[in-house]
């Protein structure tokens, strides 16, 4: 039932019926096209990511999902049902804004339990579930404070709690980790992960940062433009990317110019500028294959220093370390190998023993045409 | 501007302090046992303040203005809330032009407002009363409202709104819930600032007030009398505390405002 | 605020409207050709418009008003640049009382500020003249300069000016170049409004101006005579005009100080 | 000449007379003691940071230097001669802002020249000085802009033109690339190092960032609550931290209860909790040893998962994986071995055929006790 373009290997979506289905959703604002026909499946109980740069679309898919926008054109189904017309405060969805939205004139317990003012259960009760949410959320002991004297942390931690006390079938989060700085940001990743798995709940988190996306998701749906690029596993879209512009939005990748030279047995036969020609497999080029010039992509990882001592292994190519950069656990060299145009980035992890190499200096580097990706 | 700065900036202190002489002088002469003001001052005395108290008709124009300071203020501020939610909302044609429009009279001449409401009213034949003033202050009072609840709303983060609309409210129970306690310092300012400009104001209220004088015009009508002068005078006195007081409640509910809002305090007044 | 609210909306653009139709009729009659301000309209005239301009006194009257206007807005500016200064950039002890005291006149009756500096000038024997007018707009215009220009130096960031001392300029240098060029926009600010306030007031310039009458005291003196009503209609036409194109202009400014600051247009006036 | 403690290795200053001399500095806010005593050198042409959390003093002692803060006591030397009571306008100093402080009433090139008001030179040479300020930062053409009309990494730019024209002895940084998002960020780091390697000036650089001072620096300061708790080289910082709240601040390190057994002979017998007794060499305890309670600290890249069909190689332990996070080019496992309490972080390098272990699965981590650091 998927609406996903045939090249796109899609992930596997978790099993059972989705719980959010968009069928081929387009959003105009007055002359801009600001969704270009999103379709996809989104499944109960999965961590996806809505992944891209600015202006993309992607807070805009998130909007519409919530009911704060309306689609111009397609469907969104949430639990099997059409939610044309229903308004955000009807829908079975929750949602963490940027902006953490905590309701500043409100203790944090009347914040979390916001949500709860129409429900009919006695005042004990509902007291009973604000305090675990609490709990869930580790603010046991805030229900007293006043929201406006809570840190970054804490704010998002109050947001999390007063959007699930309503156990939505889908929570919707905005960018909920990008007003964090770097140390909050990591503990919160690994915390909403956790949450996570924990409630069963299907999460939709809208980001740019592409490590939090890969860190996080089940399934990430990388979009530019209105447009769903790629829709694939955290380890699909890192390894086998469909267009030169995901591998480049994803992690760091080099790219060389290269040229289709023969294909056929499942193998393909590519002349690289500067290194020469390598075989490859057909799975390595996910975007399909089509003769002519193209360009190949390495990871950073996938090459290797040779220090002094080191056997060749796989294929070597000889150069000269142009740029170091130590960042203590790795070490990122810029290597510009003989006959390439421009520098590639390896990187090294740094194990004790093993020296950092300085600007200026020759050596080896290995690489192996198994590691490579096609791009025509 | 550490050397011709600081000489300056002496000054400038002077200056002020020589302006606003005349309004510390007032209590001297409220004071004073003579009914005529000058110096050397004569002796103690607290009948001025005492006459105050037995004069009626005084009574009736502080009544009076309060009447209508409070209904301006009312009347005002809420005009004020629709037309600051729309200005910073929705976007509609001739927006700016309306606004400005509703502006004019921050920059008109008062006299002018005045006579101009005064003929419109003789022309249909209504009669002038505290109601008519009130008209007129609502006229001159809307502006500020609209300006000081404007930036209430500008300041209002739309998420907040947003997310009470997720969490199940209507937009209804939202404005009740939400939008109004986080503007209402907002509110409380456009109050204040619309009550006192309505308690002060003189030309529309004489032009308008017909035979339901307000404060400031029953002292206009007093100074004819010289004899007057002295009560005045403990008039004055009165007005100038009752000021300092609400000037420190304003900027309690400023601080109070900031402190709810969690921002950090700039500050300075208005 | 879908249901109940757009009917709430329609009462409260009825109201305006009926608030501001006097101020629109006031050009009806400034061309009708009648000596009686009265419905029907007469017929088409532009003599009212002539009579202002063969009358002496009331040229007189407007070049006073100007003369005291420009001289209170420089004043009420270059005093609140210090006082603003002072506020935002130092900490003294007694800073909130002295801020509060300066604002006071803010909340004060004009009539009692009006009568009291009559009182104090009779007292020193100093003649009343335009200066002393001035004298009293300076001081109510020195509290709204003040707050314009206190919000002017709040946003400005402190690291400009230690950037221009850390490339070479000094204290005096660095304010010329750097802070006066950037608080522009509330200075220009802050003489448009003084310069309004002083153009506008009528009380304290009735009291102090002694034979040197403003603009609104001239139209007062003539409200006695009934005759005079058409001109006074032509006259209020052309400052309702006048008073557009400030409004028009201080919009422009405040539009161009946004740009210049690379800020966000949020809207809405002041 | 330095008065830094002994027990500190202070890096390697350049060779030749140091250009910023820093005794024994004290700085008081009223009660508040923010700098407590800080003395160190810093060599002509170093790129040199101050690194530490906020509130440590950092800042504080930038804008000592700049001249826009009175020392309480003690002395700042500027190319030897003590700049006690000479003020920003008249050192040889310049500073790039953390807001950038571009003046917005005026052009790019206004903004760069402004520091050449007061230069005698013909107006021809002062346009020509200004152009190859410009081109220098990469902003040639750019002159003409308004400065209000500018990006973010633009801005920074022209406040690093701005500040060089001057050609000032040394080049103050507070935080200059905190504004920055990561993308731009990365590549400012970069450029910001080749921009001090060309024109050879002093660069001091105040950061919260830890790997933004390891990337960019010569020697780092760190500090924590006014005073220096290390300064040294990026690579002896993360390899011999001093104490423990050093260890933690720059990089990943796991923590384990220890207990110092035995000294003798260059080498200490130490028993860690869970792992048991290892012998290490006396430089592996920077910090001095004592003997009784402690901890060791190990680095995740020093740790190693050893995956089906691997042979054991150093010390073995068993463990339960419990925490897997993918960052595309490395996994980072939260592992808990068997008789240690706390889950330890373990980064794998994701090479080529090598799977991604899933949670709950058994492995072995070999460790090896030359990695680990002991603090006393």
């Amino acid at each position: 039932m998927t609406l996903i373009p045939e090249k796109d290997p899609a992930g596997t979506p978790p099993a059972g019926r989705p719980i959010i289905e968009l069928r081929g959703v387009h959003k105009y604002y007055g002359d801009y096209h600001a969704l270009r026909g999103i379709s996809c499946d989104i499944g109960a109980g999965e961590f996806f990511s809505l992944l891209g740069p600015s202006g993309c679309g992607k807070t805009t898919l998130l909007r519409t999902i919530a009911g704060f926008e309306d689609v111009s054109e397609g469907e969104v189904l949430i639990d099997g049902r059409n939610v044309d017309g229903v308004p955000a405060n009807k829908r079975p969805t929750n949602m963490v804004f940027q902006s953490y939205a905590i309701f500043p004139h409100l203790t944090v317990e009347e914040n979390v339990g916001f949500g709860l003012r129409r429900d009919p259960r006695p005042r004990a009760e509902k007291a009973a579930a604000v305090a675990a949410a609490l709990e869930m959320v580790g603010l046991s002991g805030f229900g007293k404070r006043a929201a406006h004297a809570l840190s970054g942390g804490q704010r998002q931690r109050v947001a999390l709690a007063r959007a699930l006390i309503l156990k939505p079938k889908v929570l919707l989060l905005d960018e909920p980790l990008s007003a964090l700085d770097k140390k909050l940001r990591e503990q919160m990743q690994s915390e909403l992960r956790k949450l996570q798995r924990q409630v069963g709940i299907t999460f939709i988190l809208v980001t740019h940062d592409q490590e939090e996306a890969l860190i996080m998701s089940d399934r990430i749906a990388v979009m530019f433009e209105g447009v769903i690029a790629q829709l694939a596993s955290p380890q699909d879209l890192y390894r086998r990317p469909l267009t030169r512009q995901v591998a480049d939005f994803i992690g760091v990748m080099n790219f060389l110019p290269a040229t289709v030279a023969d294909e056929g047995g499942g193998q393909i036969a590519v002349d690289v500028a500067g290194l020469g020609r390598a075989r490859i497999a057909a799975e390595q080029c996910p975007g399909g294959v089509r003769a002519g010039a193209g360009s190949v992509g390495f990871r950073p990882e996938t090459l290797t220093i040779l220090f002094e001592g080191e056997a060749d292994r796989g294929r070597v190519a000889l150069g000269t370390v142009d740029e170091v950069t130590y960042y203590g656990d790795m070490t990122y060299y810029g290597v510009r190998l003989d006959g390439v145009g421009e520098p590639l980035t390896i990187s090294m992890r740094n194990l004790i023993g093993r020296r950092v190499l300085e600007r200026g200096e020759r050596t080896r580097v290995a690489w192996d045409p198994g590691a490579l990706v096609l791009f025509c | 501007m550490r050397g011709g700065g600081s000489g300056f900036r002496a000054y400038a202190v002077l200056y002020l302090i020589f302006l606003y002489a005349p309004i510390l002088l007032l209590p001297l002469f409220a004071f004073n046992d003579s009914t005529i003001i000058a110096f050397p001052l004569t002796g103690f005395t607290t009948r001025w303040f005492e006459e105050l108290t037995t004069t009626p008709a005084l009574h009736q124009a502080v009544r009076n203005s309060l009447i209508i300071a409070v209904s301006t203020a009312i009347l005002a501020t809420c005009l004020g809330i629709f037309a600051a939610r729309a200005a910073t909302r929705y976007a509609f044609p001739g927006k700016a032009g309306i606004i400005g429009f509703i502006m004019l009279p921050l920059v008109l001449p008062e006299i002018i407002v005045a006579v101009s409401l005064l003929v419109v009213l003789l022309q249909i034949g209504v009669k002038l009363t505290s109601f008519t003033v009130i008209m007129g202050h609502v006229l001159i009072c809307t502006p500020y409202a609209i300006a000081v609840l404007n930036s209430a709303f500008l300041s209002l983060d739309r998420s907040l709104e947003e997310a009470a609309v997720d969490l199940g409210e209507t937009r209804l129970s939202t404005f009740r819930l939400i939008t109004l306690p986080l503007i209402m310092p907002g509110i409380i300012s456009s109050l204040l600032i619309s009550f006192t400009i309505s308690l002060d104001e003189f030309i529309i209220a004489f032009f308008l007030s017909g035979t339901e004088p307000t404060l400031p015009v029953y002292i206009w009508s007093q100074l004819r009398f010289p004899t007057k002068l002295p009560a005045i005078m403990a008039l004055g006195t009165i007005l100038v505390a009752l000021s300092i007081l609400l000037l420190m409640i304003a900027e309690y509910f400023r601080r109070q405002g900031i402190r709810r809002a969690g921002g950090k305090d700039s500050g300075g007044f208005l």
